[in-house]
C-alpha cells in the first residue's frame, strides 16, 4: 500500500486539483517548484532555523504521568502547544512563507477556522514584512476572539466570511476567490492537508517534523522509535498527517483519527465525516465530505472551530479507506470533559480541538506497557470562553 | 445533426449568451425565464446548477444560488422543470454548475438526461481538462453532450492550445481574473489579453465571460470573441425588475 | 564586589527576613534546607527533566532580524514566551513545587500580579496534584481575565485581595496572611525575587537557568559567552535576575533594568522604584520602595500588571547602587508602541511586561557590533484585551 | 525608676491590656481613648502606629489602619497628640507598629521621642530578633524603651528560650497561628500550646494575643498568662458603641 501522493496528485481514490481553470497557473507554478524549493539545501536551512530558533522545536515529547496511571497505559504527549503561536500551524507556515518569498509572491491569504492558522500565516507574515489577509468565518471571529486579536497585533487584516455555516468552509471559499482575483502577485497558505494538489502534500510534508523528531524522541525514551498507538484530532488533518508522517509504512504502529462529532453524528449537527461523508469535491480536492445527497455541502458544526469542517484530507480519506487508520468520533460533551481533565491532571489546558483526541481514552482499552504518542495539538487559550461558558468557572 | 451550439456559432454576427441561477428568484422560475429569454432575442443560455460552494463566482451568483438551493431547487428538480423545454425552446442550452452535484448524480446518468432532455452542452469550471479526458469524454461523446472549458488571462499559450484542441462549441474565455461581479468596462491589460489570444488564431470560437454587465462592456467584448455571456449584472435586474423586465434588459444590450 | 546572598540573607544593604515571629518556623525551615535540597541530584534531575519536557527548555535564543536593522545593532530575543504557560514564571515554580514536595507541604499558595505567576503556579500544582490558593487583585482580577480563567481551569481556587490598590502588593499581603493562618501544611510559592530570605536568592536560582542556557547559545552563534547588553523588564525582578545571573561577575557585559514610570515618573501614577524609592521594608525585605515620608508604601500603578509593584527585589537596589546595574523608567505610551511594533516586525506579541525593555531602544544608543541580549519574558496572550482597548484593534 | 511595664507585671492579678489603631474613629480620638481606657481599669495600652500594608493582622486591624492612615494618621500627628499624655495617665503606654514607619522615622529618633512622651516600650511584629540585637538594642536601651517580642505556637523551644533573653518586660505570646481576627473560644490546640510554655518556666512575663475577645476568652487565656491583649473586639465594639461604650465593654471584661 502506497501512503504518498502519486504524480497525478491523488492518494488511491482521493486528490486531485478540482479548481477552474483561473487557478490552474497558480497550482501549475507551485507543483512545478515546491518539491525543487523544499528539498533546496539553503531553503531546508532558513527552515530548519526558523523551526529551532523562532518556532521554539524541537517541541518536547512529554510522558504524561498522571493520565498514564488514569488510563492504564504508557502516554506520551508531543507538545505542540509549544510551539511559537501555541499549536502545530506554525511548522506548515514558517515553511510556506519561505517557498512564497522563493516564489516572489508579495501578498498572502489565508483561511483561518480556530484562528490558530490565521496567527501563524500572520505571524510569519510579520516576520517576513510581507502584506496579509485573512479570511474568517464570521461565527468563528465571535468564538475566537483572542486569535483576532491577535491577527490585527502581528499587522494583519482579518476579513469576515459571510456565507454558508460562516465557519471554515465558508473562509476557505473567499480565500479561494480572493486566490482567482490576485493569482500573480498572492501566496495563498492554506492551513491544513486540504485543497487541491500541491497542497495536502506540501503542507504533510511541513508537518512532519512532528513524527521526526517523535521517532528519536522515543528511542531515547522507551528504546524504540515506534509507539504501539498514534493518536490525533482531525479537523482537515494536518497535525494528524505530521504525527502519522514517519510511522504510516510502519504497521505496527495502529493509527487512531478522531474528529468531532459535535452534538451527536446523528444529530445533524456534527462534523463526523468519516462516518456521514460521501465522496465528493470540496476546496479543489476529490475526499470525503459531508454532504445532501444531491451534492451541496453540509454545514458542518463542532463546538471546536478547528475542527468545523466538512471534509477531511484526501491522504485521511485514504488512510480510512484502506483501514490504515481507525477514525473515532467523540462529541462537544466528550471533548470538554477530557479538555479539563487534562487541564486538572496534567496542568497543560488543551486547545478543544486537542481535548477530542483525549476523550477517545475513555472508549478505548489499551494493554499496560501500550506506548500511545497523543499529538497535543495546541493550547486553550484561545477557548477560554468556551470552557468558561460551557464549565461556568 | 449538427449540435445547436455549433450551429449558432456558425451563425452570421455576435452572440449574447445569459446565465442565470435555476430556482431563483422562485423555484419555478426556470422555465419561464428560458422562454422570456428566447423570445428577447437571446442567441444562447447557461442555466446555472446551483451550488453550495460557488468558489469561482462573485456575490450575485453566491447569494443567487444559495436561495435557489433554500427554495428547494437541486439537481432532480431542475431535469424535471426542464422536460419538454424543446418542444417550445431552439437555441441553445447549456447547464453551468460545479463538479460536485454532477458526480454525486452521476456523470453518465447526468449526460444521459441531458441528451434526452435537449441540453447541449455543459461548462464544470471546477472539472479539469485533463481529468475530463481521462475519465469522462468518451462519456460525453457517447451522449453527445458538449462540455465547454474556460481560459483566463494567466492561461499559458500552451494550454490555451491544449484547450482549444479538446473543446467541444467554443472556450469560455473569462475576461479577467476578477471575480467580484460584473465591472463597467475593460481595462488596457484586459484588452491586451483579448487581443493576445484573438492573434492565436484558435479553432474554438471563443465567447466572453465574466465582467459583461451592458452594452458598452458587450460590445467591447464581441470585438475580441464571437459573443458575450451576461450572468451578475442579468441577475441583478432580476432582484430589481422581475421577471417581467428580462425583454427590456435584453433590448438595453442589443439595441 | 559581591552579587550573592550573604550568609544573614543580604545584597550588601538590601535582603534579610524582616517577618512576623508567625513565619519564622517557615522561613527557618527553607533557609535550612533549601540549598541542600536544590543541589541534592536527584532534585536536580527531576527539575531538569520537566524544564526539558514539561517546560519546552531550552528556550531558544532568537537572533532579531528585523529590529537589529531598524536599531541598527545585534539583538537576540532569550525567549521565555515559548515556555509552557507563556512566561519565564514556570522555571521557579516547578522548582518551589519539587522543593515543597519534598517538604511534605501538601498545600501551595502564591500571589500574582499579571497572573502569570499564578498560571505558573496553578499549572504546576495540578502536575503534583496539590490543592493551591492564588490570591489576586481585584483591579488585576479584571484587567488580566484570561489568566484567571487559566487558573480555573487548572484547578486552582482564586481569591481576590480587596484592599489597599488591589494589585500585586495588596495579593502579597493576603497570601502572607494566609501563610501565617497555615504555616505547617502550607508551602508559599513566591513569584519573583521579592520576600523574605531565601525567597530571593531561590527565585534567582531557579531562574537562573535562562542565563546558563544564553552563555552556551550565544557561543554556538557569536563565538562568545558574552554579549555587550542585557535588557530585561524589572517588576520584582526575577527575569531580569535570571538574565543578569551568570553575568554579574562579568564586568564587560552591562545590564539595563527596566522598569514602568506608568503615566510618567513625576505623574503621581508610576512604579518607578529606582528614581522614587527610598530604603524601606516591603513584604519581608529590606530593598527600595516607593514611600510616603512617613512610611506608608504608596500603591503603584503601571498599565502593566506585573510591573505593578511599588518595590524591587533585594539584589536589584544593590546593583542599582553598586552602579552595577542602569535603570530606566519607560512609560505606558512608550511600552504599548513598542509591544505593537514587535508584534508587526517580529511576529512575536510580547507581554506589555516584556514591551517596556523594548521600548528603551528608542533612548539608548548601540554600536553597529554590539551584541544585545533582551529577555523575552513572556507572551501578549494575557494583554490583548488591553492592547485592543489602547489601540482600537 | 522602674520601667512602669515592669511596675505593672509585678502587680498582684491578671492583666487586661487594649490595643487599638491610633487615629480611628477619627484622628483626635487617639487620647481620649486612652484616658476612658485609663478610666475604666485597664491595665495597660498598645497604641496601634497604623501602616498602610500590615500583613500580620486581620480585617478589622487592617480596615482600622488604611481609615486611620486616611484620617491623617502618621508618626508626627501621633506624637504631637501624645504630647503631655503623662500629666494624665499612668498606665503602661506601649507603641504597636510595623518596622517601616519607624525605619523611617529613624530608629534612635522614634526612641528618643517615645522617651520624651514617656512610652514604655515597643511591639514591632516584623524587626526580627537577630536584626534587633545587632543594630538597635544599644539605642532602645539608650532611650529605655522596652522591646517586647512575639512567640507563636510553631516558635521552637530552643528560640522560645531565645526570646526569653532578650525580651524586655513581657513575651506577646500569639495564640495561634490564625490572623483572620478574634474568636470565640480556644481550641485544644491552642490549650496544649499554652500549658508547654508555662512548663518552660520562662523568666520574662507572657502577655496572651490574638484571638481574646471576650471575658470567656480573656480568663481561658490569662490561665496560662499573667495577662491578655484584646484588639479586634475592642476595635468592633467601637465601631458599634463609639467612644462612650468603652466603660461598658471594658467592664464587660472584667466583670
Ligand atoms: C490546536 C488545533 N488542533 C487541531 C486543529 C485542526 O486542524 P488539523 O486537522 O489541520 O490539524 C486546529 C485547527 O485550527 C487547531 O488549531
Ligand atoms: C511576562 C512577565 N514579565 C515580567 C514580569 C515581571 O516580574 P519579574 O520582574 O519578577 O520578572 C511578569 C510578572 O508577572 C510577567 O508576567
Amino acid at each position: 500500500m502506497k501512503y504518498t501522493v502519486d504524480k497525478k496528485g491523488f492518494y488511491g481514490n482521493y486528490g486531485g486539483a478540482f479548481v477552474p481553470e483561473m487557478l490552474f497557473p497558480n497550482l501549475d507554478e507551485l507543483e512545478k517548484n515546491y518539491n525543487k524549493i523544499i528539498g533546496d539545501k539553503d531553503f531546508q536551512n532558513d527552515y530548519n532555523n526558523l523551526l529551532k530558533d523562532y518556532v521554539g522545536r524541537p517541541t518536547p515529547l512529554y510522558f504524561a504521568e498522571r493520565i498514564s496511571e488514569k488510563y492504564k497505559c504508557k502516554i506520551y504527549l508531543k507538545r505542540e502547544d509549544l510551539c511559537h503561536t501555541g499549536a502545530h500551524k506554525i511548522n506548515n507556515t514558517i515553511g510556506q512563507i519561505l517557498l512564497a518569498k522563493r516564489l516572489g509572491k508579495k501578498r498572502i491569504i489565508a483561511e483561518t477556522g480556530a484562528g490558530q492558522h490565521g496567527v501563524a500565516t500572520a505571524t510569519v507574515c510579520a516576520l517576513a514584512g510581507i502584506e496579509c489577509v485573512i479570511y474568517m468565518g464570521a461565527v468563528d471571529i465571535k468564538r475566537q476572539a483572542p486569535n483576532v486579536a491577535r491577527m490585527k497585533m502581528l499587522g494583519a487584516s482579518v476579513v469576515s466570511a459571510e456565507s454558508g455555516s460562516k465557519t471554515l468552509k465558508d473562509a476557505t471559499n473567499e480565500a479561494i476567490r480572493d486566490w482567482i482575483n490576485n493569482p500573480v502577485t498572492t501566496h495563498y497558505i492554506i492551513g491544513s492537508v486540504v485543497g487541491p494538489h500541491p497542497y495536502p502534500d506540501m503542507v504533510a510534508k511541513f508537518q512532519s517534523v512532528i513524527s521526526t523528531e517523535i521517532r528519536s524522541q522515543l528511542l531515547e525514551k522507551e528504546g524504540t522509535e515506534s509507539p504501539n498507538y498514534l493518536i490525533a484530532n482531525i479537523g482537515g488533518g494536518s497535525n494528524a498527517a505530521g504525527l502519522y508522517y514517519n510511522y504510516l509504512e510502519d504497521h505496527n504502529v495502529k493509527i487512531i483519527s478522531v474528529e468531532a462529532a459535535g452534538k451527536g453524528v446523528e444529530s445533524g449537527k456534527s462534523a463526523a465525516t468519516s462516518v456521514l461523508g460521501k465522496i465528493g469535491i470540496i476546496h479543489g480536492s476529490k475526499t470525503l465530505l459531508m454532504q445532501t445527497n444531491d451534492g451541496q455541502i453540509t454545514e458542518p458544526y463542532s463546538i471546536s472551530a478547528g475542527l468545523d469542517y466538512p471534509g477531511v484530507g484526501p491522504l485521511h480519506a485514504h488512510l480510512l479507506e484502506t483501514k490504515r487508520a481507525e477514525f473515532m468520533s467523540i462529541t462537544d460533551d466528550d471533548a470538554m470533559l477530557a479538555g479539563l481533565e487534562i487541564s486538572k491532571l496534567e496542568g497543560i489546558i488543551p486547545a478543544i480541538e486537542t481535548a477530542h483526541a483525549f476523550a477517545a481514552f475513555n472508549y478505548l482499552d489499551f494493554k499496560s506497557d501500550d506506548i500511545i504518542v497523543v499529538n497535543f495539538s495546541g493550547r486553550g487559550d484561545k477557548d477560554l470562553n468556551t470552557y468558561i461558558d460551557y464549565f461556568n468557572l | 445533426m449538427m449540435n445547436r451550439i455549433d450551429k449558432k456559432l456558425k451563425e452570421e454576427g455576435k452572440l449574447l449568451s445569459i446565465y442565470f441561477t435555476a430556482g431563483y428568484p422562485s423555484k419555478d422560475d426556470t422555465v419561464d425565464i428560458i422562454f422570456k429569454l428566447q423570445e428577447s432575442g437571446v442567441d444562447m443560455i447557461e442555466i446555472g446548477l446551483p451550488f453550495s460552494d460557488p468558489l469561482a463566482d462573485g456575490p450575485t451568483i453566491q447569494d443567487s444560488s444559495s436561495e435557489a438551493i433554500k427554495n428547494g431547487m437541486n439537481t432532480n428538480v431542475l431535469f424535471n422543470q426542464l422536460k419538454g423545454i424543446r418542444n417550445k425552446v431552439s437555441i441553445p442550452l447549456i447547464i453551468m454548475g460545479y463538479f460536485n452535484p454532477i458526480l454525486q448524480y452521476g456523470v453518465e446518468d447526468f449526460c444521459k438526461k441531458c441528451n434526452e432532455i435537449g441540453i447541449d452542452g455543459l461548462i464544470i469550471p471546477d472539472l479539469p481538462m485533463d481529468y475530463y479526458e481521462e475519465n469522462y469524454k468518451s462519456i460525453f461523446k457517447k451522449y453527445e453532450i458538449y462540455n465547454m472549458f474556460l481560459i483566463a488571462p494567466q492561461t499559458s499559450d500552451e494550454r490555451i492550445k491544449k484547450i482549444d484542441s479538446i473543446s467541444d462549441g467554443f472556450i469560455y474565455m473569462v475576461s479577467s481574473s476578477s471575480i467580484t461581479g460584473s465591472k463597467d468596462s475593460f481595462s488596457s491589460e484586459q484588452l491586451e489579453y483579448f487581443e493576445r489570444i484573438e492573434k492565436m488564431n484558435l479553432k474554438t470560437p471563443r465567447i466572453t465571460g465574466f465582467g459583461v454587465a451592458n452594452k458598452k462592456t458587450f460590445e467591447a467584448a464581441v470585438k475580441f470573441s464571437k459573443g458575450a455571456i451576461i450572468g451578475s449584472a442579468f441577475i441583478k435586474n432580476l432582484d430589481s425588475g422581475g421577471i417581467e423586465s428580462i425583454d427590456k434588459f435584453i433590448k438595453s444590450i442589443r439595441d
